[in-house]
This record gives C-alpha cells, structure tokens and sequence, in this order.
C-alpha cells in the first residue's frame, strides 16, 4: 500500500516549506453554496464530521493527515468520527456510508483510489451532506458529485523531484528510481513526472526502475542489488522516503557514503528523511503536504456560509534542501 | 461343495504375462491368470507376494508395466478402478475403502445415487434402499451416521454389500475376513454361494486356509512376485499349499496350555500388571484382572466389546473415570502413554496404518522411535544404538525389505507388522498387549509371530492377547477373559479353555440364549 | 452439512439379529452439542448475538442503511468464498483468489469496453476459470500440493494483471451509466444487485454441494481420496472442476467490484483468500475437507462484516479491526473444537 | 526369508534418477542459474556480488528454518511475518534496555506467540493454518498499534551490530543465519526431538502410543519456529536500523513457505530438509536480483517466479500413486 501521497501547488517549489496557504483562486466554473446546492446549513461549530481515512494510519503521513483532522475538528468545535479502508476500496464505500447513517452532517474524504466512490457520493448526495476529497483527486464531478479537491496531482511532485535532483547532481550522472507498489496511481505518476522533468538534463541518464514497494527493507534489498548490476550508479530517485532510507543504508553498506557519492532524492517530507538531509546523507526531499485540516473546514465553512467554494483548492507544500532542512527540521512529520 | 464350473468355458476376466515393478521391488513377474464364469478362485501367497498389486492391476488402479487384460477375451486398458467398475468389475480392496467422514448409505450409492425428478438426490430414497440393503446382509447399522463411527467389521461388511450390489460379473475381495468376526464371515459365505450361484467369477484372497478350503474352487498361489502354481483347490493336501507359497515347511506349531498348564500357576509370581476396576463410561465397566510374568491372557469378546478399549486403558492411551493400572505394584498415571512405556509397557495396535506405522519413515526410524530415550543420552541419539538394534530385530524377526532405510508405508502388510513388533521388543518391555497381532500376515509370518509371542512369555514377559480369531486365542492363551460391552462376563481357564466353550461366552450371558444377545 | 447428513442418531430396532453394531449410549453427544456441530449453526447463532448487542447498543446498527451496506460491501468476499468453499471441501486450498478477483475486474472492464456486458461476463468466466484449470491440472494431474500451486498462481496472476495494466499507468474505467455498471450499483428493492446475484449463487452451490453427485463427490474426495478413487469416482475431473468454479467466481466477484467501482484496480483485493479462508472456517468447515456448509460460508462472510461495524460504531482505531477479527477467529475455532466430542491426537 | 530381492540393475538405475532429481532438484536448479548468469548477465557471478546477496537472504533464511520444522510435523507457520513486525516495535519499546536483555524480551516474545500458536494446534486441537491465520491478522496490527505509526530508528550499537558487525571477516547477518542453520540441522539429525518431530508429522497417533510427548513436541516447534521469526525481525530492524510495522516480514510466510517446499520438503510432513531449505531460499533471491539486473519489470518478475516455483515442485513431487 502507499505510505505517501500529497499534494503541491501547481506553483514551483517555494523556499517555505511550512506554509499551508489556501490560494482560493477560482478555478473552473461558478462557486459551489449551500444554497446554490439546496443542502440545509449547518453550523460547523457543534456540527457531525466525519472523516474516511483510506489506509492503515501507520505512515507518517496518514498520521499527520488524521491529526490536522482530529485538531481542527476539536478547533471549531465540531465532533469528528473517523474511519480507516484499510487498503480497501469497498470498505471504504461501506465506511462512508455507516457514516451517513450514524448522521454526520458533513464529510471529508481521503480517498484510496481515483475510481470508485461514486456510490458512496451518491450516498451523500441522497442524505445532502456535502464531501470534500483530500489529497487524491477521483474522477466524479466537482460540486455535484462532491463539494471540492484540495490537493493536486503527483506527477508534478515527481517533477520537482526531477529539479532537486538535477540541483544535486550538477545535471550530469546515472539515475536509479526506486518504484513504488505496483498497479498504484501515485507510483505511475511520480515517475512520469520525474521521467519527463529529467530529460532537460542531457547528462542525466536513467539507468534501472525497480520496485521496492515504498517499503524500507525492500528499498534497502533492491538497491543492494541494483548497485550490484550498475556500480556507475551516482543517483537514486526513490518515489518515497521509506525506499530512500532503505537505499541509504544499503549504499553504506556497499561501501559508498550517501549524498556525496551517490545522490538521494525522494518525496515526502518524513522526520527521519530530513534528519538524514541535516546529517549529509541526502541531497533532497520534496515535502508533501499532509495536513488538510484547515484547508477542508475552512472550505466547509465557505459552503455553508455561502462563500463559492472553488472545484479545486491548493495547498502550499515545500522542498526540504540542505540548506534550509536544519531550520525546518521541526515541520517535518 | 464345490459348484460345477466350466473350465472349458472361456475365461471372463484373464491376465497374460503380467509385469509390475515398483522402484526397487518387482511385485509382479510375469504373471498370468484367467478367471471363469461361476468361478471361486484363491489368489494366496505369503505377505508381499503380489496379491494386492495383481488385484490393482486387474482394476486399474496401476497400469501394468509389460502383459495384456482380456475382458470377455477382448483385450482391454482399464484406465481408473471407476472404468473396471463400469466394465461390471467390483472390488473391495484390501484397505477398508469407504469414505469415513460420509453415511453408511452415501458410501453405498456413492456414484450411482437415486435421483428426483429434478435430478438433485433422492435422499429419502437412498435412505431407504440403504437400510433393505443392509438388512439383507444382517448388518445393524445407522444408514445416516458417518462411516467413522462404525465398528471396522460393520464398515467391511458395507464395503461388501456396496461391491455386491454393483450389477458385476466380476467380484474381487482381497482379504474381506481379517477384521470380521465369525457371524458376518458365515453371512459372506452365503452371499458369495449366492453370486456363484449367478455366475459370477470371484477372485478371493485370503490368509485363512479354513475359509479357503470351503468356498474356493480354484487356486493361485504367488510368491516373490512369480506364479508358483495354479489348479483346482480340492485335493490339494493343506501341507503342500502352504509349502508352495513359502517355498518351505512350516514351522511346528504347540498347543500353549497343554503343556504348561502347571508352570504358570507358579505360586511365586507377583503379577507384574494389575488392573483394578477400570471404568470409562459408555464403554469400559469396571475391569479388574492381573497378568503374571510369563502368562498369556486372552481378551475374547465380540466387535466392540471393549477389548481395544482396554489395551488402550492399559498403556494410559486414554483418560478413566475410574480405577487404576499397576505396573509392578506401582501406580501408571492414565492419560500418558509415555508414562506406562516407560514403566515396561508396550502395546501393539490394532490398526496398523492408522495407529501403527510411520509410512513415510523408514524401517530405522519406526523400529527405534518408542525406544529413542534408552537409545540417546542427554537428548542426543546413538547412531551406533540405533543400528545395532535395527539390524537385530530385522534379523531376529525376518523383515524382508531392501534394507533398513526402506520406507515402511512400501512394505507389504506382514513385513509392517514385524517391523511394529520389533518396535515392541526393543523396549524390553515387562508388559506386552498384542491386539490382533496376526491380522493379515500370512501362515508362515502367523506361526513366525505366534512361537514369538511364546518364546517372549517364556523369557518371562507378560502377555495380554486380542484376537478375534477363536483358534488363535484358545491355542495361545494361558486364560481368557471374556468381555461383554465392557464388562468381564466370563473368565475361562483349565477345561473350559476350548473353542466352543469360547464361542458360547461370548455369544451370550445366559447359557440358555440360542444366538440373540439381549442387548438394550 | 447436507440434510440427512447431520449425523443424527437413528433409533435401532432392539433383538434383531447382528445386533453388535449398537453403540454405547453414554458416548451420544447432547442434543444441544449435536446441533452446534451442524455444520453452520454455530457461526449463524454467533451471528445472531452480535447483531441483537449490536442493535441495543446502538439505534443505528440495526437499520436498513446498515443492513444494505453491510451485505452489499461483504457480497464480493462472499462469493469469493462460496469457490474457496467448495474446494476446501474436496480437501484443497486456492490462494490465488485475490489475484484472480484482480484480473476478472481487469478482464470484465475490457470485455466490456469491447463488446458490451456478455462478452465482459463470458470474458470474466472464461479467463478466471482458466486460471482455476491450471491450479485444477497441476493439482489433480500432477499430484503438486494445493497449497503451493495456488501460491504460485497468486504472485503469477498478479504479475499478470500488473502485465495487463502496464502496472496500473493505464486504468480503466466504464460508463456509469452502462449495463455493466448496473450490475454493481443497481439496486432492486434497494438492495444491490450483488447481494442478489451472491444469495442466488449461494443457493445454487447450496444444491450442488448438498443434493447432486457431483458435490457428494467433492465431499467424498476430500474424506478420502484413496477411497474416492477406489471406488470409481472420476477424482481428477472432479478436482479440477472445483477449482475451475473457483477461480470463476472469483474473477465473476472481481467483475462485480470493478461494475460497482465503475472502473478496475490492479492492486484490489490482496489478502482476499485469507478473508475467504477465515470465513470458511468461522461457517464451520473443516480445512481437512470432507464435508461443509455453504449456509455457514455466508454466515462466516456476514459475520466478519458485522465485526468491521462494531469496530465503527465503537469509534476504535480501524487497526484493531485486525486485532478483534484475528481473535474472533480464534474464539470460533476453539468453540467449535471444544464442542467436538470426538477425541483428538 | 531373507534371500534377495529380485531387481534387475536397469531398475535400481531408473529408480535412482528420479530419485536424484527428486532430491536434488534445488541444487541443480541453484547451478543453472548460476551457471546462466556466469554466461549472460555482467558482474553477477563473483564473490562481492554473491556476498551480497546472501546477505539480502538471511532474514528468509532464518524464518524459513522454522517454518520446515512446522511443515516437518505437517503443520504450517503463517504467523511468522506478523511475529517479525511485532518484534522490531518491540525492540524499539525496549530501547532503554541494555541490547542483549532487549533482543532475548523479544525472543521471548517471538516464542510465546509460537506457544500461543502450539496450544491451539496441539492441545485444542485446531488446524495449523487457522490457529496461525488468527495471529497473521492480528500480529501487524498489534505491531502498528505498539509504533503508533511511527517507524522509530535504532540506535543502539549493539543491536545495529546484528546488521553492521562482523567476525572474522564474516558479515554479522550471515553469522546471525548461520548459527541458527547449524543448531536446527543438528535438531533434526541427532536429537531425539528431531526424530520425534518427524513422527509426529508422519502418524501422530501412532506416535502418541509409541510414547511420544506429541503435544509437547508441537508446542515446542511453534515455539522454535516464533523465537526464529523474532529473531529474524531483530535481524531486519538491525539491518534497515528502523522498526516499521506496516513493511517489516510482511509476506515473509509466503517466502518462506515457497522456500521449504521448493527445497524439497513435502508439506504432508514426516521430512524435513534444512540444506534444501537453504539452498531454495538462496535460489529463490538469486532469481530476483536476476530479474534485476536484467532490469525486468515487476510484472515479469512475478510471473517467472511463479513459473519457477511450479517447476521447481514439479520435478520433485513424490509420485501420486504410491
Ligand atoms: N505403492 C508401492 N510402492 C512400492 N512398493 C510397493 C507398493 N505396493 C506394493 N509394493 C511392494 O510390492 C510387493 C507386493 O505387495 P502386495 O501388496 O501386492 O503384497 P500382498 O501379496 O498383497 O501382501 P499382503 O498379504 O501382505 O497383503 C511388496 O514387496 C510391496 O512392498
Ligand atoms: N458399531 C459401533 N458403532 C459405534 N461405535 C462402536 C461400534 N463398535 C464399537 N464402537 C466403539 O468403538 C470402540 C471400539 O471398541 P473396542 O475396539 O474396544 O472393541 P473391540 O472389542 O476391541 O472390538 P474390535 O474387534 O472392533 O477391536 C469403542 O469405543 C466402541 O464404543
Ligand atoms: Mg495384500
Ligand atoms: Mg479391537
């Protein structure tokens, strides 16, 4: 199962990476209101949320996401029940829909796949509680189907990575990329994105993908290996931070220091990612951006307070680089 | 009461020059066999003299490696035991071979179930046509209960009346008698007169020369694989066919009690097993007796009357409600077979595939696994031990097989018995319970095992004897116990300790009952 | 088990000649006890407890809502576990449901695509029960062990669909508003149509296990196969057609899941065979094979679902839904051996 | 009766073939491949890389060993990779311990899962593959509710020296298979406990009235085969110097079951092979890093492997007929 995801702002990478900033530009079409849906208003504070968590909350990320939940809820007052698919996308339609029926007035959605809810928005749609989907954008219509997106997609966090990594290496080396879980979305995009971004760098090319199922041990076993099969590897792109710190420890063992003679670049933003960015054995982490809290009550609020709500709304996430990782190491998650 | 056949007549089921091999054994050589019409013919041999392995070739269950089937004279390739029954071939081979977990009436119809108009079963019918069938062959028995909780006698006769009621012109029994007591063998007498009486052809194996001498016509004999000899079975002396399947004369054979009488009723003998009201509900009902050193006890009775319920008391195999067993005036904690093994018992079971054998190991590893503690020293077997011991008792009991390391599960069923015996005696045990020690091993191993069983009560083991087998227990026994739904009924000793005698106490309590025990 | 299988005790007539086979009646296990062991009864009474603690705990667990979503996220599982049950019954094990369910939604999305909703469920069958028929042969013609052929099938038939999928880059989807889509998310009587399509197959491998030849062979073969074979049942055909059913109905529930998500997933549906494994067991069927119920597969499956709303209603962590469903399981079996009079060892 | 058997040479040679190849199957497989990428694939075939790789290996290793003594007794371990996530959270709880009383609390821990496990199957009575499913389920969880999503590093030097250290030149995860491989081979050859084992898995039963402690012994295997899995969990943490509930052994039973039983032990129980278990579970790493280095994808990595196990079970299936 992923351990990641996120999301960025279409925006290049900012120097900041703290700053969770919601840019309410408008984007397509009209705004989306209470009124304008016919749904009864309801005062946030007081108010039933709920939250469908998509996978076992034992990535830092999913952590970080449910807590930006819980303290926003507990913030405004409104009584917050979650859930959690585990990985599965039926359940998370049945956990949706247990939610309606337990009442909640309001939902906020973090879904596991960009198909499939539609029966549980429909659900929703029935019983006019308006949803909003977080960090992975599904493939239903916004405002109809569900109130607004927070979040963006993963290929351009595969590019930035691209970026960090050509800043690293100078524009010139042998890049390996550490896939993750087969079949899953996040894995397809973060390469296209890195694989595209990579190519105006003539001197960098990609020399083996393997995956590693953004597990550390696998990260650590794979790269082994792949350091075996091309010793002129000088990069690794490892499309999470668990992979990228199994790699680090598989370089040293092979005998070679990480971030010096080989180059590591991944995307999350983890504490212990980071620390190894402090610590000189990593070259950069493109943060992404767990905690939609703010961002998805606020939005909510606008909807019942009549403010058009946008069909997408950004969050602003940053890059750690070793020259500000030391300063920033306290917002990584 | 020999039927006219006709040998004239072409043969019904033939076999001509047939080659079986197994690795390292070659269990049929060249064999040929014809079978007519009306027939009874005897396929005997000594135990792994190919009997049970001509039988699966004929049925299908191997394919042969060299030789031809003639069905009807026509050559055949029987591809699965189901394509034989097709052909009107039933069999009823020499493992029980029903379903256990299924209903005695599924295991009947099994493959050739009643039908409703719908085509899902008819399981009332079933039901029904199971229960005519079985009271036509006087087997008492729940039709609907799982076959496992039948006795083993019941279960045989229901694999005969399923073989039976297949419309063949072929039926082969291998060894249908080794666990059914005397009653149900005189009802598969009748049914094989009435078969014979049909036309049909049977080929009958058995190691009961008795059983053999009144129903068959014909015989067969194997050994090592080879055809030895084939004829007609009347006028054939009993000496000479026992001598052609082992090659040798036989062994002499003693009356036990007639000669020592006066020894074992030595007044010095502290008897070394002591059971004391023994009670296990449902089952075993206060049992006392006590074993001296050097006797043989006989445990008579009928299927079921508890005696492998008390062997297995005896070894502490199971838990009891009450009483105790003694083992040289100690106590044996029940429930730990362990605990008796180590006290100086040892038990010989009665199902050998199911409680004997470790198939897959070899000959070494089943001979020495009870002894393994004298055998090792702070947890760490003795190769030295071990091979010693083994090649003494392949030796001392003439296990035939390829070696020591041969898997125990390819033996033939008289070679898997000695090896369970030689498990026994390497124990050096002070208690000794053999339960149906000689069932399917052929004459020669019978008396092998039985002058054993007297050499080891001579060198003054203690000796607890099960057998269905009246003869057997009679001429074996110093004194036999009779058991009656687990209780003592009867103890016979001195005069009384004849065949008929035997036969009257168990049938009945009352010695007025004719033949129908007042049971419930 | 089957009607009339149940192992009951019939009254013998006293006297009657022959009369050994009469067992002693101290060993007769209860009425209540016998009843317990009808293959089912004990997950089906479980069942009935946890929802009527359920239904005082809380208003909301007793109502339709949850009623409709309890069975129409479980009818998948469901159906999975209806092929898993029948071949644990003929004494095997199929690992490789996950994968399959993966590929039949794969499958079902391209026929679709292709050709409408015949060819998506022809495609599905055919497929999917291809797959069972290769696990069936090296199973039942070459005498491999289940257990590790199927392994072998789950890492292999998921490489396939990652194969099929281009590793997940190109996804699939159908029309919402198609025949095939209708299949997942329309509603008779406002239940999902699943649920109606698993309770009809439930009902016809009902009949098949219990009242045809061909699954009183499959419950022979898994009491003995030696005894099986011994006595003429064609053992290999039927092996290998229970696994062929397998793998059918699970690629059939794949193709559901992928109608109701309108679109399939590559990665759906790992752990699924310990899911149907689990519910199998909990309904009562021996992993040894022999006999089985399908009643007690569908209370398995119903009562694992029922367990996950528990686990919602009692606001705990979902990673205790793990914790609950793993000691529930132990709970079951150990109730079930406890009430199973005959000794062990 | 005791004169030889009739058997003609051409038999025993034939009987013995297929023998051999059932028998050593693995090995023959192990050098084929080696023998293909000696030929076909760059920088495999040298001591650097193949140090390297049966370093990647010992973990399996290890949890393999303890799953052929579960299989010798026909019983089956699907615990394993849950008892390896359990043990890394663990060892991060007992942090502030000194390393070794560390490593030997989770031993413990590990072994009284394999209690645990060995009650349900030998005294309840329970299948082996459900009493252990039960603790597959809940294992993880119980590991990701102990890190509470986090994934701790390790710093303590003595248990990253599990990982890290070595000793005469020898790498400290080999030595931390090694030693285990030595003590189980030793079991199933010399012990009494090795042989009862193997009783056991033939005939329980007739086990039980040989006088066999068969619930003792069951017990004691999955003991055995839980201690093995926390050790190789301590020996995973070590090595990625992080505990992970969520990753950590996770499929680690299915591994190590396709390593027994390619190494040639039946899963009917009765043998047991810890040579061949080895020899598998190397082949079976060789076999990826292959695929690795010849840049496959994860679909065709699947697929072959599947392919491989089939064959490998293939040439050794015991005829069905005998
Ligand atoms: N499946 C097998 N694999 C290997 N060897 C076998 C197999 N079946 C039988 N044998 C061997 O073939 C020979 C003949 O065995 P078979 O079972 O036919 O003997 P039998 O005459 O029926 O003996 P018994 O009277 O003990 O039943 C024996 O040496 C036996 O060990
Ligand atoms: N017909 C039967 N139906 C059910 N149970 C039976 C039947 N016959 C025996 N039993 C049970 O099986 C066990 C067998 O009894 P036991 O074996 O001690 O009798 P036995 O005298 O040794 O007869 P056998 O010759 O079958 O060994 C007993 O527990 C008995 O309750
Ligand atoms: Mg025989
Ligand atoms: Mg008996």
């Amino acid at each position: 199962s992923s351990q990641s995801s996120g999301t960025t702002s279409s925006a290049a990478a900012t120097n900041n990476p703290t700053a969770v900033v919601a840019s309410a530009a408008p984007a397509s079409g009209a705004g989306c209101t209470a009124t304008s849906q016919g749904y009864p208003k309801v005062s946030i504070k007081g108010a039933k949320v709920g939250f469908s968590q998509s996978e076992p909350e034992t990535a830092a990320f999913r952590i970080a996401e449910t807590q930006s939940m819980v303290d926003e809820a507990a913030k405004q007052g409104a009584t917050l029940i979650k859930t959690d698919a585990n990985s599965q996308i039926a359940k998370q339609v049945t956990d949706i829909e247990g939610m309606l029926n337990q009442g909640v007035q309001l939902l906020i959605v973090a879904p596991l796949n960009s198909d499939g809810l539609q029966p549980a928005f429909d659900a929703a749609k029935a019983k006019h509680v308006p949803v909003i989907t977080v960090d992975r954008l599904v493939n239903s219509t916004a405002c109809t189907d569900y109130l607004t997106f927070i979040g963006s997609d993963f290929v351009s966090q595969g590019k930035r990575a691209a970026d960090s990594m050509i800043a690293a290496t100078g524009g010139t080396g042998k890049v390996a990329i550490l896939l993750g879980s087969s079949g899953n979305g996040v894995t397809t995009d973060r390469t296209s994105g890195f694989v595209d971004e990579i190519k105006t760098a003539a001197g960098l090319s990609i020399v083996a993908q393997q995956t590693a199922n953004f597990a550390r041990t696998d990260g650590q076993t794979v790269m082994a290996s792949l350091l075996q099969a091309h010793p002129d590897i000088t990069a690794v792109y490892a499309e999470n931070d668990e992979m990228g710190i199994g790699a680090v420890t598989a370089i040293k063992a092979a005998g070679k220091k990480p971030g010096t003679d080989i180059k590591v670049v991944s995307v999350d933003g983890t504490h212990d990612a980071v620390q190894l960015l402090v610590n000189g054995e990593y070259n950069g982490v493109i943060e992404s951006n767990p905690r939609f809290g703010p961002l998805a009550f606020k939005a909510l609020a606008d909807f019942e307070g009549d403010t058009a709500v946008p069909a997408k709304i950004v969050i602003k996430d940053g890059e750690y680089t070793p020259s500000n990782a030391t300063a920033n190491l306290a917002n990584a998650f | 009461m020999t039927f006219s056949t006709d040998p004239g007549s072409p043969p019904v089921l033939e076999a001509r020059g047939v080659n079986k091999e197994f690795p390292g054994v070659k269990a049929l050589d060249d064999v040929s066999l014809s079978l007519h019409k009306g027939e009874v013919h005897a396929l005997v041999g000594e135990n792994g003299a190919g009997k049970s392995t001509l039988i699966k070739v004929l049925t299908g269950v191997y394919p042969q490696d060299a030789g031809q089937l003639f069905h009807h004279q026509v050559p055949v390739t029987f591809r699965s035991p189901g394509a034989a029954q097709a052909a009107g071939i039933s069999t009823i081979y020499q493992e029980v071979n029903l379903v256990p977990t299924q209903s005695a009436a599924r295991n009947l119809y099994l493959g050739r179930e009643p039908r409703t108009r719908l085509g899902l079963i008819d399981f009332t019918a079933m039901h029904r046509a199971a229960r005519e069938l079985l009271d036509e062959y006087s087997i008492r028995a729940d039709v609907e209960a799982p076959l496992a909780s039948l006795g083993l006698g019941t279960q045989q006769m229901i694999a005969v009346a399923r073989a039976v009621a297949i419309d063949a012109n072929v039926v082969i029994m291998d060894e249908p008698t080794s666990s059914l007591e005397a009653r149900e063998v005189e009802t598969l007498f009748g049914v094989i007169d009435r078969l014979r009486a049909r036309g049909v052809a049977i080929i009958y194996v058995s190691h009961r020369l008795d059983e053999l001498y009144r129903i068959c016509d014909t015989v067969t004999v194997l050994r090592d694989g080879k055809l030895v000899h084939t004829g007609p079975l009347a006028g054939l002396p009993r000496l000479q066919l026992v001598a052609t399947m082992l090659g040798r004369e036989l062994l002499a054979q003693t009356k036990r009690h007639s000669e020592s009488d006066e020894q074992s009723e030595g007044p010095y003998a502290e008897p070394v097993l002591e059971v004391r009201n023994i009670t296990r509900r449902g089952v075993l009902d206060n049992i006392s007796f006590a074993v001296r050193p050097g006797e043989i006890v006989g445990l008579g009775g009928l299927l079921g009357a508890g005696r492998t319920e008390t062997g297995m008391a005896v070894l502490g195999a199971q838990d009891l409600d009450a009483g105790t067993v003694a083992v040289d005036g100690r106590v044996v904690r029940a429930g730990s077979p362990s605990a008796s093994i180590a006290a100086g018992v040892a038990l010989l079971p009665e199902d050998r595939k199911l409680e004997g054998i470790l198939p897959s190991l070899s000959i070494r590893d089943n001979i020495v696994l009870a002894a393994l503690p004298r055998l090792s020293r702070a947890g760490l077997v003795s190769d030295r031990k071990v091979d010693e011991v083994v090649a003494t008792f392949m030796k001392q009991l003439h296990i035939r097989a390829t070696g020591p390391d041969q898997k125990v599960g390819t033996l033939s069923g008289g070679n898997q018995q000695k090896v369970m015996l030689a498990r026994l005696l390497c124990l050096n045990p002070k208690v000794l319970i053999l339960d149906e020690p000689t069932r399917g091993i052929d004459v020669g191993a019978k008396t092998e095992v039985r002058v054993t069983i007297d050499e080891l009560a001579a060198a003054g083991l203690a000796v607890l004897l099960i057998s269905s087998e009246t003869e057997e227990l009679v001429d074996g026994s110093d004194r036999i116990i009779v058991l009656r739904e687990g209780q003592v009924t009867d103890v016979l000793t001195g005069d009384r300790l004849s065949e008929d005698e035997l036969v009257r106490a168990i049938a009945s309590v009352e010695p007025d009952t004719s033949e129908e025990p007042t049971d419930d | 088990m089957m009607p009339g299988g149940d192992g009951s005790v019939v009254t013998q007539e006293p006297g009657s000649p022959g009369a050994h086979a009469v067992r002693p009646s101290g060993r007769l296990p209860s009425t209540f006890t016998r009843l317990m062991q009808r293959d089912g009864v004990a997950a089906l009474t479980a069942l009935v407890l946890l929802l009527v603690v359920g239904s005082l705990l809380w208003p909301s667990f007793h109502s339709l809502d949850n009623a409709r979503n309890t069975l129409l996220g479980n009818s998948y599982i469901g159906i999975v576990a209806i092929g898993m049950t029948l071949v644990i019954v003929s004494g095997g094990i199929d690992l490789s449901v996950g994968s399959v369910f993966a590929l039949g939604g794969v499958i079902g999305v391209y026929g679709n695509n292709h050709g409408g909703v015949l060819l998506a469920v022809a495609m599905t069958v055919v497929a999917c029960g291809a797959v069972g028929l290769l696990n069936g042969v090296l199973v039942g013609y070459f005498g491999l062990a289940p257990f590790i052929v199927t392994l072998a099938t789950l890492f292999g038939v998921r490489g396939l669909v990652y194969q099929l999928t281009n590793a997940g880059a190109t996804t699939a989807s159908v029309p919402s508003d198609s025949t095939f889509a209708y299949l997942g998310t329309g509603t008779w009587f406002t239940f999902g149509v699943p649920v109606f399509l698993a309770i009809g197959l439930y009902a016809a491998f009902h009949l098949t296990l219990g009242r045809t030849p061909f699954g009183l062979a499959v419950q022979s073969i898994g009491g003995s196969e030696s005894a099986a074979t011994l006595m003429g049942l064609a053992v290999r055909r039927v092996k290998v057609s229970t696994y062929v059913i397998c793998g059918a109905l699970a690629g059939v529930a794949g193709m559901l899941q992928a109608a109701q998500l309108v679109s399939a997933s590559p990665i759906i549906a790992t752990g699924y065979e310990l899911q149907a494994i689990a519910a199998v067991v909990i309904g009562g069927t021996l992993l040894t094979g022999g006999s089985g119920s399908l009643l007690g597969t569908a209370a398995g499956v119903v009562l694992l679902g029922v367990i996950n709303s528990f686990i919602v209603e009692l606001q705990l962590d979902s990673t205790w839904n793990n914790v609950v469903s793993g000691g529930f399981l132990i709970v079951v079996v150990v109730m079930q051996r406890l009430l199973n009079y005959r000794r062990s060892t | 009766m005791t004169e030889a058997l009739a058997v003609r040479r051409s038999d025993i040679d034939r009987a013995a073939v297929s023998r051999w190849t059932r028998d050593k199957g693995v090995y023959v497989a192990l050098l084929l491949l080696l023998v293909y990428n000696a030929f076909f694939t760059p920088r495999f075939v040298n001591l650097h890389n193949l140090n390297v790789q049966l370093i990647l290996d010992t973990r399996i290793i290890v949890v393999a060993l303890g799953m052929a003594l579960v299989i010798g007794t026909e019983g089956i371990d699907l615990s394993v990779g849950a008892v390896m996530a359990l043990a890394g959270g663990l060892l991060v709880q007992f942090s502030g311990l000194p390393a070794i009383v560390a490593i030997v609390l989770v031993l413990v821990v590990g072994a009284l899962v394999g209690l645990l496990n060995g009650t349900l199957v030998a005294i309840v009575g329970v299948q082996p593959i459900v009493a252990t499913l039960a603790f597959l389920f809940a294992g993880r969880s119980l590991a990701q509710l102990l890190l509470q999503g986090r994934n701790p590093s390790i710093h303590n030097s003595a248990i990253l020296a599990v990982s890290s250290g070595s000793f005469l030149g020898v790498n400290g995860l080999i030595l931390a298979a090694l030693v285990p491989i030595l003590l189980v081979a030793f079991t199933i050859r010399r012990t009494n406990f090795g042989h009862r084992l193997l009783a056991v898995g033939d005939n329980a039963r007739a086990s039980f009235l040989s006088g066999v402690p068969v619930k003792g012994t069951l017990i004691l295997v999955y003991v055995i085969s839980g201690a093995l899995a926390a050790w190789a969990g301590v020996m995973d943490t070590a090595s990625i110097t992080s505990a992970n509930a969520l990753s950590s052994g996770l499929n680690y039973e299915l591994f190590a079951i396709t390593a027994v039983v390619v190494g040639g032990t039946p899963l009917t129980g009765g043998r047991v092979r810890i040579v061949g278990t080895v020899a598998a579970a190397v082949l079976m790493q060789l076999l990826r890093s292959t695929l690795i280095f010849h840049s496959a994808t994860d679909a065709e990595s699947q697929m072959v492997t599947a392919a491989v196990i089939v064959g490998a079970v293939y040439v050794q299936r015991v005829r069905a007929k005998s």
